[in-house]
């Protein structure tokens, strides 16, 4: 499982991305813990719930199971245009 | 056409390309967003565009698709550039080509719209002292 | 600024010569009219565009000042062409240059709508067998 | 005065202007008038009401007072843009 980083994210993690072989978490909210023991500096942007998570290049709102082979990415709200 | 990049791009050539093959095309509505000199009250000297490639060129893709069925655009195109660009440079060009006004028109206003709320790009914006990430206002 | 002209134009080279030196417009909305090749159920050949010329410079004036001043537009630019002009040709090029998206969104589908019900041109156009003036539609 | 003529109403006229030196029309009402007589066959669109007038590049829709210096058009619905 890779778990992608980006903007100000990136930042506090230090890297762009984490791979994760053994025990891969198994859904979003598992990943939102294991990242907040990771890194603590994120748990207060993951618990005031303005970051966005996409698996596989979608978006995803709920709770979502993963799959040892997803791409997961984790960021902040947009601001291109 | 979805096209994300680092370099400059030319309207004219952009739209020709496009338009020469749709001779049904009456319209073409477009819009360009660009790098501005001042924001939340400092002076901007560049900006950092950064970018999730593969979700972005996905993102676009659906919006744009989503356009072209609800308005029946002849054809649409979106091209976003990423990286350090400097105050006056272009960020971006939607286009929509359709038989008649109205509905380019609509379906550019409802790109601009998605694009800001849903493509995954990123600004930081470096003023003289400082940078800072940005987050889009509607 | 108000263009009326015979010849071509690159939209590049029109937006640019404006947008240069306004670096606090973060948002350019355009619209571009093109001669289409199929229109009253006929194939169009091309079409002749008559223009009462000093009073299409006035109208257009006021329609680019009221949208400028209701808008808070930097600028404003308008050419619409006139002559002959063949299938897939620009006619029209408005665009609207403000600081956010909404202004110049609003402001160029204003000044569009304002152009086909008041400026002083005429079309007629040529198709195979026959040609025929043309009345616009809202 | 000088009487200008636009689009298909020039193929009625046969030509693009008319300047009227003696007697020209005190209104767009004796305008119309005169027009009709000088070109029956715009009678009766002159009558239908789609025409529009303009004084000095003004559109004008109601019956104005004209000037023996003014430039008045007289023309069919506009279809630029």
């Amino acid at each position: 499982m890779i778990i992608k980083y980006f903007a100000w994210i990136k930042d506090i993690t230090d890297k762009d991305y984490d791979e994760i072989k053994n025990n891969p978490p198994k859904t979003i909210n598992d990943l939102k813990k294991m990242l907040c023991e990771s890194y603590p500096d994120l748990e207060k942007h993951i618990n005031s719930d303005i970051l966005r998570y996409a698996i596989n290049m979608e978006y995803t709102s709920i709770n979502q199971k993963l799959n040892s082979k997803d791409e997961i990415a984790i960021f902040p709200p947009v601001s291109g245009g | 056409m979805i096209k994300i990049q680092k370099k400059n791009f030319n309207l004219e050539k952009e739209i020709k390309n496009i338009k020469d093959n749709l001779s049904s095309v009456g319209a073409v509505s477009s819009f360009i967003g660009y790098v501005r000199d001042f924001n939340n009250n400092e002076d901007v000297k560049s900006i950092c565009l950064e970018v999730y490639y593969e979700m972005a060129i996905k993102e676009l893709a659906k919006i744009k698709n989503n356009a072209i069925k609800k308005w029946n655009l002849a054809d649409c195109l979106i091209i976003h550039r990423y990286g350090e660009l400097k105050v006056s440079e272009k960020i971006v060009l939607v286009a929509c080509f359709s038989e008649h006004r109205k509905n380019s028109f609509e379906a550019c206003k409802y790109i601009m719209d998605f694009l800001k709320k849903d493509a995954p790009f990123w600004k930081k914006e470096f003023y003289y002292k400082r940078s800072s990430w940005l987050k889009n206002t509607i």
